[in-house]
């Protein structure tokens, strides 16, 4: 089993738990965190998925990139939200979901 | 204008008027009543025009592609021009009805748009040339209906209007289902005498059946056929012109003429004969015929008892069409005509005793014949025609449907027209009896005088025209262009190819 | 050829136009920044028409951006529903716009007000960029662009309900498209390539395709807001301006809708089998009665209007069912295409017509709006004209989708779909007369504020032309059939 | 957090492994392989590292898209910043919780200062032919804003101070600019001639390096100051 299929399975355990916690937190800085991480999963199943038997492939580390710059923003603009909703009303959780 | 797109003058001249309506602000009164008058005359000009040239046998149409597959078609042929008079010429008579009753009413301007474009959608209905240009203004009417009938806002017109909308918009449903599936099976169905389904395999003959079955349901709503009649005496709740609209000049008609038209120029009447759908349709309508006479019998309220007698009287055409035979079609065709000219007359009359009198309900009747003689003596002419007293119009219907019956060998019918003739005396005579031979006893509940008439002219010319178009209609029906001659010639297209 | 090249240059424009005036209005936020908006708008509007013309003229135009052949470079391509959808963007976003405009700054005092224009035009250029993407790496980017300038307008609408909804609308929205872009990572494993073309060609059913579909599909369906995954829509297209809303409605959920829809013709039509495309419509068949039934019940008028929006989306999977699974995808196809557009058109007037109502009666609530009929009958007439095309009742654009759709079905021979369609239509007349009766009530005490009549205009224009697209539809449909992924369509 | 939100998500996550796993075994040797269109597109490109080259030349427009996507964020974290609207002076809002008062992180900020500019113009120098680049850079440009501000210093507001508000665009413009302006002379979009083609790149990427620094540092500044409405 070559190193790139290794971290496409670690990708694939990484994306697979932390969706799991995603799902199973309620608490919204938790559930970002988890988001995170699926997206590391994700960008390692897109790295070494693409190059094992290869020659090493400089597209998807580009895109990686991208992809790493695009989730930045996102959580940057989920973090600022978040803060923003905890200032306004001191909860950590959507309303729907019980204060865990 | 050229012919060509004379259907489409019909069409606009009560489309763009319903347009510049809504736009008017509420105080232009002058204006708007010009616009509503002159539209409405200028309609009778187009139809009278356009039924001319049908007679000559020229045929005129507006066509071009909606949806892939499905085309819009307006076009004039007898049975269009049928219709279309009968509305034309009562709408020009509601509406001067109307804007004496809204005198000084809120709304007006909401409530003539919505009056106009009603007339549009039936003008619609009687001009289109294939079935889904018909559904178009058959769901166009349902809408511009619904605000006439909940136009006062109270708790009970809303509800009126939601019972409407149940109604109608499950027929609607019904309908568009039986068009999608008839749709679905040989393309676009354009209305032609004889109909266009004859040379369809035996083997989707069922599917056939289930169609006819959806769109009469689809139909029987407007139609008011027992079971699905129960939004019309719901709706009296209305204006009194808007129950003229509704039960003779647009909405019940649509559903009878939809009838029609799917019978004779879908189906083609010997064909629906072969599909043995003729004889359920003459089952429902006689009964409906009976139920609605009996029902009548119990109301108090004048303008409920007179919806019931709607659902009775409009029943008839249906029973003319299902009857195989020339002659009952000309029966059920001329009733089209007749019952509208009949029943508007008595729903003004029954406007203009609740407008000047303020009396609603048949007990609180007596002795108002000598207070408002004219009124009175066209209500008298309006029931006696719909009881069949000969030489009024409804006598025609009545000996032309009986013929009908026994040349379609179906004598047991003639027994359901007697036995509802009976009835139709049993609920009308009283209300005449207190008319004209009770003495007044208790003052009037709300009584306004209108110097030296009876009551406002806009209110008094319309049901004295139509009474004596009533007369008219019985008496000369033998001249050219007369209702009875013009259900000849359309009847005579349908069966000689 | 010429021509065709000039068409071409239009494609990029598209999206860079809007891009420059979002750094425009960037430079000096203000409130309303009229003059600086109008001419981007109209240039905007004249750069769609212009491109809507050439496709309908010269058939799938194609772009290669910096002259760097697909697979490697990236393309765009503008066929006849790209096209379609960006005109309809243009349209749509300018009414918008103008309804914005035409806002009395001092209804809302919120400083956030000041960013609203950057978002918008970025908002413009994402729409573009999704509609004429053909690359599936650079479909997740303008989708992600998309996405948060979406919540970005949601959270500036002010207050906690709009950030909680923000929050929401941002979880659905990253997880979706995170899931998209697992599909994606798949398919390029599997394939090597992330152009959709070049894949399409290739595409053969194994696990890694199967897995790729299914990740793509739920992602998007998530973003799409596809019953039973709707949850984030309503709150989040209730508490917006009325503008956001009606943009949300009527384009953000049909962007990954379009996705979903170019993903699975091209590449999944070979794959997908019959049952799945059944298991989509009945979502979605799930989805009309849920959404529709939710509108019949809720007491918040643009409550009501964002739950017909989960019913509506309904449709567009009832149609991707009998396209995919169905014995006549060209009739599916057309009506899907006329849903898409008919529904953007009514659902952008009657949030556009909400939001006038609101402000007349000072009250979010269905049952306040008695007797606002006489004080602005405008914006009413464009609620129940826009009402009539969402009913499916004839004359409109909702009816002749719905006719084709109908059609599809019977000639398919699955009637459930036929008693799914008419019956969401029975229940959108439930909640759209429910509006209606409650407004047509005597009002009780008639105070009502007065509004802008540039407001009732714009809202008139949409419901108007979402009744006419229905009676004039051949033309249109025949635009959007250019390249589409059909038997017998002509590219 | 309850058990049934437990159960189905363990469940979930269990699937979704099955599946990923799946599909990754049972890979095959794909069909294209772009690999070897790259290594010859390299020496058009302009630039001699492939994933700069894919960066800025064959997927420029993903990047171009991917900066938008940032700025975005930006605009959205200014947006909630200031209540007040953006041309009322709001008074810099300093972040009590986090600022360090330490003469130790005081003055390592003051020795790290060159130290990390310099870092971050090697990495963005690094970029043309090994890795490195732009968003690099311009995240440890960030990190120093961060120290500053983080050691009590004082970073102007960025809805308030036009220079930095000018910065913050000056990416994001400069790159929309040299990607329209090949419109201008008929060439497709972002089909900068062969002879420039490094030169811009360059040129944008520096631009950039400042311009990413300034937006993370401005997502970072402006995140309000926590106020716990529990305590």
């Amino acid at each position: 089993m070559s190193t790139e299929l290794w971290y496409a399975l670690v990708g694939v355990v990484l994306v697979a738990v932390s969706f799991g916690a995603f799902m199973a937190h309620t608490h919204l800085f938790r559930r970002l965190l988890a988001f995170n991480i699926m997206g590391t999963g994700c960008f390692l199943i897109l790295v070494g998925l693409a190059q094992h038997e290869r020659a090493p492939d400089p597209i998807p580390q580009a895109l990686v990139l991208t992809g790493i710059v695009v989730a930045v923003a996102s959580t940057a603009l989920a973090l600022i939200l978040l803060r923003r909703w905890f200032a306004a009303t001191g909860r950590t959780t959507l309303p729907e979901e019980d204060d865990a | 204008m050229n012919q060509v797109a004379l259907p489409a003058w019909v069409l606009a001249s009560s489309l763009l008027p319903a347009v510049i309506i809504f736009l008017l602000p509420e105080t232009t009164r002058a204006l708007r009543t010009s616009l509503n008058l002159g539209a409405a005359v200028l309609k009778v000009a187009l139809v009278a025009l356009m039924t001319w040239r049908v007679a000559q046998g020229s045929l005129s149409q507006v066509r071009f592609e909606m949806v892939p597959g499905a085309d819009f078609l307006l076009r004039a042929d007898p049975m269009a021009c049928l219709f279309a008079g009968l509305s034309a010429i009562l709408w020009l008579f509601t509406t001067i009805y109307a804007i004496g009753y809204l005198e000084g009413a809120p709304n007006r301007s909401r409530f003539f748009g919505f009056f106009s474009l009603c007339v549009a959608s039936t003008m619609g209905v009687a001009l289109s040339g294939n079935l889904i240009t018909f559904l178009l203004f058959y769901e166009l009417l349902t809408l511009s209906t619904y605000p006439l009938v909940v136009h006062r806002g109270s708790e009970k017109a809303l509800a009126a209007g939601r019972v409407y909308l149940t109604y109608t918009i499950g027929g609607g449903a019904a309908l568009l289902l039986g068009v999608a599936v008839l749709h679905g099976l040989v393309g676009d169905i354009e209305f032609r005498e004889m109909g266009s389904l004859r040379d369809i395999s035996e083997t989707s003959w069922p599917i056939l059946r289930v169609a006819f079955g959806l769109l009469i349901a689809g139909l029987g709503v407007k139609a008011a056929l027992v079971p699905l009649h129960g939004w019309l005496p719901q709706a009296m709740v209305a204006p009194a012109p808007v129950s003229a609209l509704l039960h003779a000049v647009a909405v019940v008609k649509a559903g009878a003429f939809g009838i029609v038209r799917v019978v004779y120029d879908v189906y083609g009447i010997d064909f629906a004969r072969d599909l043995q759908l003729l004889l359920p349709l003459t089952i429902i309508a006689s009964v409906t015929i009976l139920w609605g006479s009996l029902r009548a019998l119990w109301q108090d309220d004048l303008k409920r008892r007179l919806a019931f007698s709607t659902v009775s009287q409009v029943s008839y055409i249906a029973l003319g069409i299902s009857l195989f035979g020339p002659i009952g079609t000309v029966g059920g065709l001329v009733h089209l005509l007749h019952q509208g000219i009949m029943k508007v007359t008595l729903f003004y009359c029954a406007g203009n005793f609740a407008e000047t009198l303020g009396v609603h309900r048949i007990s609180e009747l007596d002795g108002a014949g000598r207070r408002m003689p004219l009124t009175s003596i066209a209500f008298s002419i309006g029931a006696f025609g719909m009881i069949g007293v000969p030489p009024l119009a409804g006598f025609v219907s009545k000996w032309y449907l009986g013929l009908g019956a026994l040349e379609a060998g179906m004598p047991w019918v003639l027994g359901v027209l007697v036995l509802s003739s009976v009835l139709n005396a049993a609920y009308f005579l009283p209300i005449l009896h207190r008319l004209w031979f009770r003495p007044q006893v208790a003052p009037w509940p709300d009584e306004r005088t209108f110097g030296r008439w009876e009551t406002s002219g806009w209110l008094l010319l319309p049901p004295v025209v139509t009474a004596v178009f009533t007369v008219g209609a019985g008496l000369l029906a033998n001249f050219a262009f007369s209702p009875l001659q013009w259900a000849i010639l359309i009847a005579r297209r349908e069966y000689l190819p | 050829m010429t021509e065709p090249l000039v068409g071409a240059t239009l494609l990029p424009l598209a999206i860079v136009v809007p891009l420059l005036w979002a750094v425009l209005t960037l430079v000096r936020p203000r409130r309303r920044p009229t003059w600086l908006v109008l001419p981007g708008l109209v240039s905007w509007l004249a750069i769609c028409a212009g491109l809507w013309w050439q496709t309908s003229r010269h058939g799938v135009l194609t772009h290669v951006l910096g002259a760097w052949p697909e697979p490697l470079g990236i393309a765009l391509r503008a066929d006849g529903l790209g096209s379609t959808m960006a005109l309809l963007t243009s349209v749509i976003g300018s009414a918008c716009a103008l309804y914005r405009l035409w806002t009395p700054m001092d209804a809302d005092t919120l400083g956030a007000q000041h960013w609203f224009w950057p978002l918008f035009f970025m908002f413009g250029a994402a729409l573009n960029a999704v509609w004429l993407a053909a690359d599936l790496f650079n479909m997740y980017v303008g989708l992600e662009l998309l996405g948060l300038s979406a919540v970005g307008l949601v959270a500036i609408s002010g207050g906690a309900n709009a950030l909680a909804a923000a929050l929401r609308y941002l979880l659905a929205a990253l997880l979706g498209s995170l899931a998209y872009l697992l599909g994606v990572a798949l398919l390029y494993a599997a394939y090597g390539s992330l152009a959709l073309s070049s894949i399409a060609a290739v595409a053969t059913p194994n696990t890694i395709t199967y897995v790729a579909l299914a990740l793509i599909t739920a992602g998007l369906c998530l973003k799409t807001a596809l019953f039973p995954l709707h949850a984030w829509l309503p709150p989040a297209h209730a508490v917006s301006l009325s503008p956001v809303s009606a943009l949300m409605s009527a384009l953000v959920v049909k962007a990954s809708f379009v996705m979903l829809l170019r993903i699975m013709m091209d590449v999944g039509v070979s794959i997908v089998t019959p049952s799945l495309a059944q298991g989509l419509g009945a979502l979605g068949a799930g989805a009309i009665a849920w959404g529709g039934w939710q509108a019949l019940r809720h007491a918040d008028l643009k409550m009501l209007v964002a739950h017909s929006t989960v019913a509506q989306i309904g449709y567009l999977f009832v149609g991707m069912a009998l396209l995919l699974g169905g014995s006549a995808p060209e009739l599916a196809w057309d009506g899907l295409m006329l849903q898409l557009v008919a529904h953007a058109l009514a659902k952008s007037a009657m949030f556009l017509a909400a939001g006038t109502l609101i402000a007349a009666v000072g009250s979010y609530r269905v049952a306040d709006l008695a007797g606002v009929s006489r004080h602005t009958p405008m914006a009413l007439f464009a609620f129940g004209l826009a009402g009539v095309s969402l009913m499916g009742l004839p004359p409109s654009g909702g009816f002749s989708a719905k006719w084709l759709l109908l059609q599809s079905a019977l000639a398919s021979g699955q009637w459930h779909w036929a008693v799914a369609l008419i019956g969401g239509g029975a229940l959108t007349a439930g909640y759209i007369f429910r509006v209606l009766g409650a407004s047509f009530k005597q009002g009780t005490g008639d105070t009502f504020e007065s509004t802008p009549f540039g407001w009732d205009v714009v809202a008139l224009l949409l419901a108007l032309s979402s009744i006419v697209v229905g009676v004039v539809a051949t033309g249109p449909l025949a635009v959007l059939r250019i390249g589409a992924p059909l038997a017998g369509a002509t590219s | 957090m309850n058990r049934r939100r437990v159960f189905t998500s363990v469940a979930l996550s269990v699937g979704l492994a099955v599946m990923l796993g799946g599909a990754v075994l049972t890979r095959t040797v794909p069909p294209f392989d772009l690999a070897v269109d790259l290594a010859k597109g390299i020496p058009q490109s302009g630039v001699t590292h492939p994933i700069t080259a894919v960066l800025l030349q064959f997927r420029s427009y993903d990047t171009l898209l991917e900066i938008a996507v940032l700025l975005v964020a930006v605009v959205v974290a200014l947006a909630l910043r200031d209540p007040q609207g953006a041309h009322s002076a709001a008074p810099e809002s300093v972040m009590v919780d986090s600022v360090i008062t330490t003469p130790v992180l005081a003055s390592l900020t003051l020795m790290l200062l060159p130290l990390m500019i310099m870092t971050a113009v090697y990495l963005l120098w690094a970029g043309a032919f090994q890795p490195g680049g732009a968003f690099q850079a311009g995240a440890v440009l960030a990190a120093l804003g961060i120290l500053w501000r983080v050691s009590g210093r004082r970073i102007g507001p960025f809805a308030t101070n036009r220079w930095q508000h000018v910065a913050l665009l000056s990416g994001f413009a400069a790159f929309l600019a040299a990607a329209t302006s090949t419109l201008l002379f008929g060439r497709p979009l972002l089909a900068w001639p062969f002879s420039y083609a490094g030169l811009i790149i360059v040129a944008i990427e520096t631009v950039l390096t400042v311009s990413i620094g300034i937006s993370l540092l401005g997502l970072f500044a402006s995140a309000p100051e926590p106020v716990d409405k529990r305590a």
